[in-house]
Order: C-alpha cells, then structure tokens, then sequence
C-alpha cells in the first residue's frame, strides 16, 4: 500500500476538488441525478484516468494503491459536491473485496478495467433487510456438478443497473463463498429501485438458479467481506463529513449575508447557536472519519471501534446538519431549487446505506468492551 | 333595523328552509366534485347562491350586508342546524377571512362590489403577503405601490402565494412610504389578479410538489378604491387579518398527507407509529419501544393541551396555551418522521409506489418544515412565546425607528 | 367520592397554597429538611385539621373522601411549596391501600387517626430493586398456626422511620398479602436511608422472621395495590407539576430582572427560547398531570394510558425544567443559598420513586396497544 | 545582556544541576505534603527557592528578572530535563499566570517586590474578576476604586473567587471611571488581601462544599503603585491575563471528583459507564446500551478534535477546534451524569458512604454546571465559537458607547 504524506494528500484532494468543482457543479448534478444510469460517463472517465476509481487499486493491478487515508481525502471531495458516480460501488466496494478475496485470475483479468473505470463492477450482498450482516445474505448458492447455482434475492445493489459484473456473497453449506456473476446471463434479473437520494443509484438483483462461477478465497469469505466493510465505511464516512463541511458552510455564508429586521440572521442567538452547535458536530465527525482512516490504514486494534464510532457519528453529523440548515434558511430552503434538500436525501440514505446507526452504535460498544 | 327573533322561531324556520332546500343529491354533488381548498365548484356555488339569498350566509351581519343582525347565540343555534345535516355556507361571518376583512376595513364601493360575491364564492382569493426578502421579518417588505391619480402601480414579487392561478384578487402588502419606519409605510389592498402585470409561477417545494407560486408584479394596476384601511396602516390591517385566520384556523390542525389528526378522543392516533413498528416486526425492540411511547406523547400531550386551553376558553378564562400548538406540532412532526425513519431503516431509501412506507416516511420527514418554518419558523414562535406569553422583553430593534428607505437589506431570498 | 367543581377545587387548592405560603417558606422547608423526622409537627397537625391528609378517606372515617382530582390540585401546591410532610406516604399511599383492602375493623382503627394526621403509617412495597411491580416484592410471608412471619426487606418506604403503623405488601404461597405492621415490633427494623432530596424521607424495613397480622381484602390483595400506585401516581404527578410551574415561574422573574450587557438577560434568544421550551413541557406536564386525574376519578378505560403518560410526562418535566433553570440563572444558582437546586434535587428523585420513565413509557406503550 | 549558550552545554548544565540537587526525598516529600492548588507546601517553597537561586525557574526572561535569556528553543530543553525527573519549577516564564501579568504590566517598584516571590510561590495569589452582577458580562463590574492620594480605595463585591483565604495578593478588576463606556473604565490591581477592608466568606455549592468565595472590599486599600496598565485599561489586561490563562489550561482538562481523563489513547475511558451498566446487571439492555454508546463517543470525539486541533498546532496551522472543547465538554459531562442516573435508577435517590455511585452520579449531574456555567456559560461560548471562529455578526451591543453610569442595571445577583 502507498501512503501519501499529508501535504501530498492535500494535493490528491485539491486535485479532485478542482474537478468537482468542473464536472460537478450543482447545475451539472442536478442534471445528471435524473439520468437513467446516475452518473455521468465523460466524468468518471476523467476520474478513472486520474487514478481516482483505481485508488484502491494496486499498482501491479494499474491502480494507484493507495490506503484508506487516501480514499477518506478523495471521498470528502466527492461528498462535498454530491458528486453522481459509481466510486463507492466499483472503485471501494468492488475493487476491494477483489482485492481481499485474491483471486489472482481474476483480479489480472478484472481490476486493471475496474481501476480505469472502463468495467463497473458492484457487490451484492444484504437482502431485502438492507442488513449487511451474515443474517443480512439473502441468496443461497448450491454446487451443481462443477458449476454452482444461485438462488434468492439481492438487494441495495449500489449501481447494480449500470454493473457489469456482480460479485455475489452467498451462503452455501459450508459458510460463505462470493461468485463472480455477469448480471446480463439468464435467470438474473438486475430491477433498479427508486431512490430518494435522486444522486445515489440502487438495484435490486433476483437470482433463479442462476449459474455462477466461484471466486476463489485466500482468506475466510465473511473475513474479506468484513474488511471490505470496513473500508466501505471509511469512505462512507469521509463521503458524510464532506457533505457535512459544504452545508456548514453555506449555511454559515446565508447567515452572514441574509438580513432581516434590518440585521444579519448570523447576529440573532438563535441562528448563531445553532451554527456554534453544528460546527462541533462537524469537526467532531471530521475527526471520527479521518481517525477511522488513519487506523484502518496501520491496522490498528482500535480499527474496530473507530470505524462503528465513524460510521454513527458522521451520518448523525450529516443528518443533523443538513435538517438544520433547512430550519437556518427558512422558506428559500423549502424548494426544489434550493440545494439544501439534495444534501438532506443524501445524508438521510447515506445514514442507512450500511445499516443504521442504532447498529454501528452497538458494534462500537461491543468494541468498546461493552 | 334588526327585527328581533325567538329562538324557537329562529330555529323552526331554519330547520324548515333546509328541510326544503338541502337535499341528499346536494350533498352527494358536493362530495364528488371534491372543491379544492382555493376554489368552489359549481354546485358548492349554486348551493351557496342559495343560502346567500335566503340569507343565511352572515346572520350576524346587518340586513345591508345581506345578513338578520342576529346575536353571536341566535347566530350559532343556525350554525348547529346547518352542522346536524351537514350543510355548508352559514357562519361566514364569523369563517370568512375575506369577506371579513372587506366590510371592516374596505371603502364603500368595493364592498358592494365584492362583499356578496365573496360570500357566495363567486371571487377567488389568494394572500400576496410574503416575499422573498420578506419572511420572518415580514414587515420588511420592499414591493412598492405608488398612487398614479387614482391608481396604485405595483412593482416587486411575492412568494409562498397558495391559490394565486385561479385568484381573482389578492390580498397584497405594499409600501407606499419609504420615508418612515417600516411598520408606518405599508398599505394593505385587494389586488386584481387577471391582468398583464400579474405573472404567477408556481413553485417547486422539496418533496417534489407545487401548493404555492410565486407572484411577480411588474406595474401590476390596483384601483385606489381597492385600498383598504388608510394609506400607511396597512400593518394593522394585516395582523388583524392574521389574527383572525389564527383564530378560526387555530382549531383545525394543520394538515399533512399521512399525518393524523389531532381529535382527543382517539386512541387511533398512536396506531400509525405502532402499526408501522409492528408491520416491521420491530414492536418488541426495546430501544424503539422507547421512542415509540414517547413520540406518541408529544402529539397526545399536545391534544390534552388543545382541550384544555378549550376548556379555559368556555369557562371564559383567556387561555396562553393555544400559542403553543404550532411549536408543539414542529416537534411532534419532525419526530414522528425520524421515528418512521428509524423503524424503516434500509427500506427509508427508496421511494415510489412500491414502498408507502417510505414514501411517507420520506415526505414527512421533508413536509415537517412546512410547519416549522411556514407561518412564523418554531424561532419567531419562540419569540412570540417568550414575549407575548411569558412577559420577556423584546430583543433590540434595530430598524423600527428608522426610515425604510435607510434600514439594512441582505442578499438571499426566502 | 365526594367530587368538588372546578371552583371549589380552585378554593381547596387557594388554601393550601395560603397555607404553604406561611408554613413552608423557603426558609421553613430549608430548617424542616435539615431535622431527623423531616417534617414539621405543628404544619402536620394543620393539615390534617384543614382536611387535606384526609382528603382521601371517606367522610364515615373521619375523612373528605375526596378523589383524584381534588388530591391532584393539593399536591400541586405542595410540589410547588416543596412541602416536607408525610402527605404521599400516610393520606395517600397508606390511606389508600387500606382503603382498597377494605378490612372494616381494621379502617375503623386506623382511618380516623390517619385522616386527623396523628397516625403516621406509610406503606412497604418494594425491596432494594426500587422497582413498584410483584417482580420488586423482596417481604415473604408464611403462615405460622394462627399468625403469619414475615421475612425480607422493604426499601424506599417513604416516611418509614416516621411511622407508627406499616402496612406490608408480601409474597404468599398463594400470592400477594397484605400485613399490619408495628415497626417497633421485636424483628422489624426500620432504618432510615440518606437522601440526596433532603425534603424526602425514606427508610428501608427489615423483617427478620416478624410477627404480622394479616390485612383481611376484599379484592385482590394486587389489585388493591394497583390502584393504590395509580393514585400515588397521580399525587405525585400533581407534586411535579407544581414543582415546574413553580421553577418556570421564578426562572422567568429572574430572566426578566437581571440584567446583563445592559439589557434584560430574558430579551436574549438563548434565555427566551429555553424559557418558551420550558412553558411547553411545563403546560404539557399539567394538561398530563390533570387529565390523569380526571380519568381516574371517572374510573375511565383510558385511566392506564394516562397514568403512565403523566408518569414520564410529569416526571420528565420537573427534571428538564429545574435542569434548565439553573443554566439560565447561571453562577447564582450554583449555590447552595438558591433554591433552585432544591427543586432539582427534588425533581430527580421524584423521577425514581414509583418506577422511573422509562418503565412508565413502557408501561404506556403496552396501554395504547403497542 | 544575555550570554548565547550552546545546547549541549546547557542540557548538560540542567542535567547536572538536577543531579546535584533533585532527590529522590525531594519528590517524595513534595508528593506526601500533597500542596493544595492554591498555596505551595514548605517543601515545595523550599525547591522552588532552589531553582529560583540556580536561575532556573523562569530560563527565557532577562537575567534582571531572574532568568537567563533563553529562546523558547532552549528553554524546552531546560523544561524537558526538569520533566524528565518529574521536577517541577522551571518553565514559569510560560505558565506563573501571576508572574507574568506582573512583569509585563506591573510598575517597577511591585515588580521588584513581588516577581521574584511569586516564581518561588512565597505569596499567594487570587482572582477577584467576577461579580453578583457581573457573570457573563464581566465588564460590567460595579466594584468601584477611588484614587485618594497615592492609594486607591476599593468599594464592592466579588464572587467565585478561589483560595481567597491564603491569598497574600488578589487581582482585581475595578471601575475607575463612570463616565466612560464600560470597557474603558476598568483598571487592573494587585490587591493586598490581608486588611481590614477584606473580607471572605466561604460561598456554599450546590454540591455541598466550598471550594470558593465572596470577597467584600469596604474601603480596602491598595497602593496606587499596584495598578498594572494604565488606569482605564484593565479590560486589556484583563484579557491578555484570561487569554493567557486559557492558553495554558486549553491543555490540561477541568478536573471533576469521579470524572475521567481525556486522554487520547485510553480505552479506559469508556470503563465507568461500561462498568456501572455491568455492575447494575443492565449492560444487556438494548435501549441502554445505545446510551452508553452514544455518551462514551461524545468523551471520545472529543478527545479525537483535541488530538487533531493538537496535531494541526504542531504543523504551525491554527486550529478553531480548540475553542468547542468546553462546549464538547459540558454536553459531555451533563449526559455522563444523566445516564448514570438513568442506570442507577431508584439508588439515585440514595446517598452518603454506602451508596457511592449514588454519591458519584448525584454530584456529577450539580457538578456539571461548574463546567456549563463557570468560565462562561454555554450560551456565551456559543456567541463566541458563532462571532470568532465562524465569522458570524455580533448582536447589536446596547451598552458598548454609553458612559458606564448610565447603563441599565438589573437586580439579583450571580
């Protein structure tokens, strides 16, 4: 893994904000989130050949091979500015239980196009519960002869619909096993689900004794899902506080600006506490996030504890401040041409995208030795 | 002159009118053109026609205004008998925000003019209060009206208009003097709305509806005799208004889709949030369970108040816990949604008509503003209790002596 | 049940509070908490000659068998007035509970004396659990020839070393019993617990093979108790709610007396918005409070659910409102000279001595049908 | 003039002089004498005159004022050696908050009396900032001091003054000039604190105990050469000394009987709420354990925002985190006490030597306002946090121009 010093990372993420603030612009988003895939092609292109959908990536793979410190930087940028793209599905989620499942066959054949953006790859693995536990899989796969045969029914398949490759944890008799599954073949039926968040891109994937090949595993299945979780939740995390930041941000520029009873709303208590208040939540989230990524990135014992302690703390941050920011603003942030709301549906389903907080805040007492 | 009545007789000849006059096709009529809130349909009007003339619309109201001149109780025993079988029409005396506002503050020929056709809903009304540099501070208005020999020429743009594409006229603030403190220079009319220099737009709210427009007046042209109240005491004609909307709104909660009522009586009202967290097989989690309860209070807690602030009212003990209900109500509907999310989780995502749940969920969760900022946001309520109720003194103004034209202005809308 | 109109009741309640405004002062309560009985003798004997310890007996006892609504309106008073005196445990919990068992000769003994005050008796129910159901008993009782032995401890029995006569909740082979107690009986030992309130009296009871007499009931000896704590709850909702009324009451004088940065610190948003808060739950712990006695009285279906929810309502009321009062007074209130903290005390323990919110929501919650 | 060292040689000297003079019977002695916060113990005096003779005590000022002219570079190695044998003594020139405010703002015959003292702690010292009247809006005091000669008499109260009772001197705020807006009028005081005109009384907490003062001044005396600044700029005094205090305790956590550290590394953190739900036989309760979650991460995250606020210092970049640390940390403290109450359930209600966590939860919930109220309440810190971290406008400030006898006073006190 290569690990940038924090002024090169600062670049990486300069970088990726310049282009952000190019290709995904409020204007360019708004666009682009009615779009049937979600995305906009010319621009993950641009991110695949700035090595950004191959961050995760090793380099012998073509990737950059960075760590998670890196992907929280990048993803801050991205959430910052809403950014519509299959990043988390094919460059984090994807690209990483590949990585950590080892097949070498594969992953030569796979990752090299998964890192320049040209395939898009998704994972499939909590059911209709959104759980993404062992009791969250929902499909069952049975060997067949040679062949294996899948049976049941993803779902939140992160941009499933523009996928095309699936990788498929499943249950089998023996424990888990993931399978590599092109989602075009017979007997899988990819169905996009609509979406609050109009830029986040879900799909639900039913498998009727669907033929599959098997990824072979280097380590315990459920042990390379659990890593790849991990770092889902690192750039989940980082996604949030970004988010979080630029709705603080503009929240506190309207405060500054707008004026009413002949003074800036900023001045009344009312407003100025409210922002004081979530500008904790804030740096407190942006300190979870990158501590999370810093200890995911040595391997730390505390890994554990502080990606739940992220993964809770920097959705709530979001939620909390994207729903008052709206209150802050009054009516203008009430419509549609508002960007306001855009932040809240992205934090609302962010919130719940690897399960809820309720769940991460249990894991972390676990953690914690609770 | 008011010929005075006996109740019994009063009674008998209204109970005699509708007997002759409502009739179950009516009501049926009515029911299945399901008038929107902002225009009445034709058989609704036909009907009303029909009160109008039998003159029952206002009974409270003097002859000359179409009404008996009878007192608040004669007029309530005709309230009761249209209410037994269901009638609409009467008591738009004491209901019609429109009508009312006219005859008390309006110059004699706009009232002949309007007056009955307001009681028979044959004008259509909107309100052109609000701007968009106008919200909280709403006395900050800066659509000017400037008297041109016998008309006022209106220039500027209002927003969160309900009902202004099918408005005939709209009750509009304007400034008609710049050179005094901001409460002194508003003036208060009944603007046309059918003419060129009205332009309504409507205007997309977060959950993806359009209930409101905005309003743009580019040398939009209101007769003279359309001002109400004199020139510059257009502010107290509007919190007149506003009070009185208050107070015949203040019964009817306010309506959200999904949302509840708020009826005393009824144990139903916690089965929405139980019923979900059963249906999600998550009844039993204690955690929720919790929140369940307590969510549940909120809005119970909030009806206990209502009748107990109705109980003070009858026993004619002013009640101060009526102002409560709207700040209550913010809470109740921001938690309720946040509940509906939580007992949801993964599912809260999606939308469509696949997913109800979350479609509720998801609107509720946005809808909750409607409340928490329309009509005073859950902060200029808090002022208003902290001030009006509790006796606290007001924060420093610092624009109310000033000169309009002199007080500070921001950038942003909304 | 003698039942008074709302102008009736309005004067009962006038008079209390004429005399709590003589008997407990501030001063008077901050002498009276600081003595071993922790009531003052001379008030105990006035309120039982103005009829308010017996305001639950029945008039063919002695009493003004009065009802819910007219306890809920004195114990307003006396919440307000932070009146130190056996009110709860002797004219409510005691009186009560005898009442329900219904032993005739047994009420005819006691009733009269309690109603007049010269009789303390207080009632044993839960063991060191604190917990107000049949799971927190922690007294057995067995049969021994003609009489009965009792064994284990009663806790949190309110005025316990005050009282002359205990009446005892225990398990049976056959299920609840009740016992009259003289707690200086030979193997009963009362002792007295330290209270963080120091208006409040508790002790803990133990039973070391005691002699009792068995309390002849003509229902249910359980449901005797239930609908004991209904009224308990009730009566202490009533205390609460004239807590906060009383702290909102003084923390707005104060809000608009003091000033600082030359203005009246209430015209600041912070000060005024906690203060609208306050009216909120404060209104809405009375509306709760009220209506739980009126169920009551009317021995309405709905007497459960709004038992409980004044409970928590109530409950949560006094603590969020005496909590807040102090952050708005600020250093001041930080001394002990200040009531403020008086009322917080007695707000928090209020909060845990029939159950605490959490078992009252629940509770609630099974009421509504959840 | 100051002679340049090389810093080798200087380690060694330090090194030396330690070796030389720190004893093991030293340390131990200082430990079991166990100094109260607020006068040094004889043996502490007894080093500290050790140091002070050797030059150590305050290694970057002048050699005039006791010191040798280090740079800040050199004077870290000289703390870090004290540092390494837990030596205390050395460094005052960056933490004696009572030296340096007298050096840098003192006359020169108080300086001469007083500096060398104070570095070897042989007169104590308190802080006679706040008032009755004057809690958030400390340049609002109304204690007033009037020139007589060449002695200022002192009229007025001050509270929450710590270790008034073996103060030797007490700084003071006091109003000079009524006729000037508030903040001009204030001028800065060493004050003797052993006359007549003193008086202490012990001010009774919530919790029970005593940890402060009311000082009353009836026409005490102070020596017109105990002015610091000029007269009328003791509100810049004031606050170079506050800023000064805030720079050095931002570091070292508000200590609270029972409470825990903040240390970054420690896991331990989370073992007291851990512990109480385990010991209470209720970790397994899922609505608790949420809880205890949720208040165990607002401990950490805010250890996390100091390690990076820390971090970000380090790397020469200012960092606005740290002034959410005594927000962070009253939230923290009062959830903290709430849910060990919640825990400890009807025990809560308990206390004295056989209920200890009753003890610690009971004291943790009254103590908490120390940290929400004391030092500037939460509401102030959130002003400040909205005005100099965020940018956001001040409130219009009704008393900032006017002279100070003409503000608007209140009644009450605190």
């Amino acid at each position: 893994m290569n690990t940038l010093g924090s002024e090169e990372r600062d670049a990486l993420k300069d970088s990726v904000r310049r282009l952000m603030s190019d290709a995904s612009t409020e204007a360019a988003v708004r666009t682009v989130m009615e779009t049937d895939t979600g995305y906009d092609a010319a621009v993950w292109k641009t991110l695949g050949e700035m090595g950004v959908v191959g961050l995760m990536v090793d380099e012998e793979h073509g990737g950059s091979g960075f760590g998670p410190l890196e992907l929280e930087a990048v993803m801050e940028e991205a959430g910052a500015a809403l950014l519509c793209s299959p990043l988390l599905a094919s460059g984090v989620l994807a690209a990483e239980l590949l990585n950590q499942l080892g097949d070498e066959a594969l992953n030569e054949r796979l990752l090299p196009r998964i890192a320049t953006g040209d395939c898009i790859a998704s994972v499939v693995l909590t059911g209709d519960s959104g759980c993404w536990t062992q009791q969250g899989v929902a499909v069952s796969a049975k060997q067949d002869g040679d062949s294996w045969v899948l049976q049941g029914r993803g779902s939140y398949v992160l941009h499933g619909q523009n996928a095309e490759v699936l990788v498929v944890v499943a249950k089998t008799d023996d424990g888990f096993a993931a399978f590599e599954v092109d989602p075009s073949a017979p007997s899988v039926t990819v169905a996009p689900l609509p979406t609050f968040d109009r830029t986040l891109r879900l799909a639900s994937v039913d498998f009727d004794d669907a033929r599959a090949v098997q990824v072979e595993a280097r380590q315990p299945v459920w042990q390379a899902v659990k890593r790849t979780l991990d770092l889902a939740l690192v750039a989940l995390a980082g996604q949030q506080v970004g988010g979080t930041q630029k709705v603080l941000d503009f929240t506190v520029e309207y405060a500054k600006a707008r004026v009413q009873f002949g003074r800036n709303i900023g001045s009344f208590q009312a407003i100025k506490h409210m922002a004081a208040d979530l500008l904790l939540e804030t740096e407190s989230a942006i300190s979870a996030a990158r501590y999370a990524a810093s200890c995911l990135a040595e391997s730390s014992e505390k890994a554990d504890e502080a990606i739940s302690l992220a993964a809770f703390a920097c959705a709530d941050a979001y939620v909390k401040t994207t729903a008052d920011s709206i209150q802050m603003h009054g009516g203008i942030a009430f419509t549609w041409e508002h960007p306001a709301h855009l932040y809240l549906r992205a934090a609302r389903s962010s919130a719940q995208l690897f399960g809820g907080s309720n769940h991460h805040r249990e894991n972390y007492l676990t953690a914690m030795g609770g | 002159m008011t010929t005075s009545v006996n109740d019994e007789t009063l009674r008998e000849e209204v109970r005699q009118w509708l007997s002759e006059n409502w009739a179950r096709e009516i009501a049926d009529e009515l029911e299945s053109e399901a008038p929107t809130h902002y225009t009445a349909s034709p058989a609704l009007r036909s009907w009303l026609g029909k009160v109008f003339d039998a003159r029952w619309s206002a009974p409270r109201w003097p002859e000359e205004w179409f009404g008996r001149g009878l007192s608040n109780d004669q007029a309530k025993i005709v309230e009761r008998e249209f209410a037994k079988v269901k009638a609409p029409g009467t008591g738009q005396d004491r209901v019609n925000l429109w009508a009312n506002t006219l005859l008390a503050q309006g110059q004699p020929g706009l009232k002949e003019k309007l007056v009955g056709p307001l009681l028979k809903s044959e004008v259509n009304m909107c309100l052109l209060y609000s701007e968009p540099g106008a919200g909280s501070d709403l006395a900050g208005i800066r659509t000017r009206a400037d008297l041109q020999g016998d008309e006022y020429i209106v220039n500027g743009q209002k927003v969160w208009t309900s009902g202004a594409t099918t408005a005939d006229y709209g009750m509009l603030i304007a400034r008609t003097d710049w050179d005094v403190p901001k409460h002194d220079g508003i003036s208060f009319f009944f603007c046309p709305m059918k003419q060129p220099g009205v332009e309504v737009r409507p205007l997309r709210q977060i959950t993806d509806e359009s209930h409101f427009n905005e309003v743009f007046l580019s040398n939009a042209v209101v007769p003279a005799e359309n001002l109400l109240g004199k020139p510059g005491s257009g502010w107290r004609v509007l919190n007149t208004a506003l009070a009185y909307e208050r107070s015949v709104m203040g019964e009817t909660a306010r309506g959200s889709r999904g949302g509840t009522g708020l009826g005393l009586g009824a144990v139903t009202e916690a089965q929405p949030l139980i019923a979900l967290a059963r249906e999600a097989g998550r009844l039993d989690e204690p955690h929720l369970r919790q929140q369940v309860a307590q969510t549940i209070s909120y809005r119970r807690l909030n009806a206990l108040n209502t009748a107990r602030a109705k109980a003070d009212l009858a026993q004619g003990t002013s009640s101060s816990i009526m102002s409560l209900g709207k700040l209550a109500m913010s809470r109740i509907l921001h938690e309720e949604a946040r509940l509906r999310t939580e007992i949801l989780g993964a599912e809260s995502m999606l939308e469509g008509e696949d997913y109800p749940q979350a479609v509720d969920a998801n609107f509720l969760s946005l809808n909750a503003y409607f409340t928490s900022i329309g009509g005073g946001t859950d902060q200029i309520q808090r002022n208003i209790i902290g001030e009006r109720v509790l006796g606290l003194p007001k924060e420093p103004e610092v624009d109310k002596t000033i000169a309009f034209r002199d007080v500070k202005t921001g950038v942003g809308s909304g």
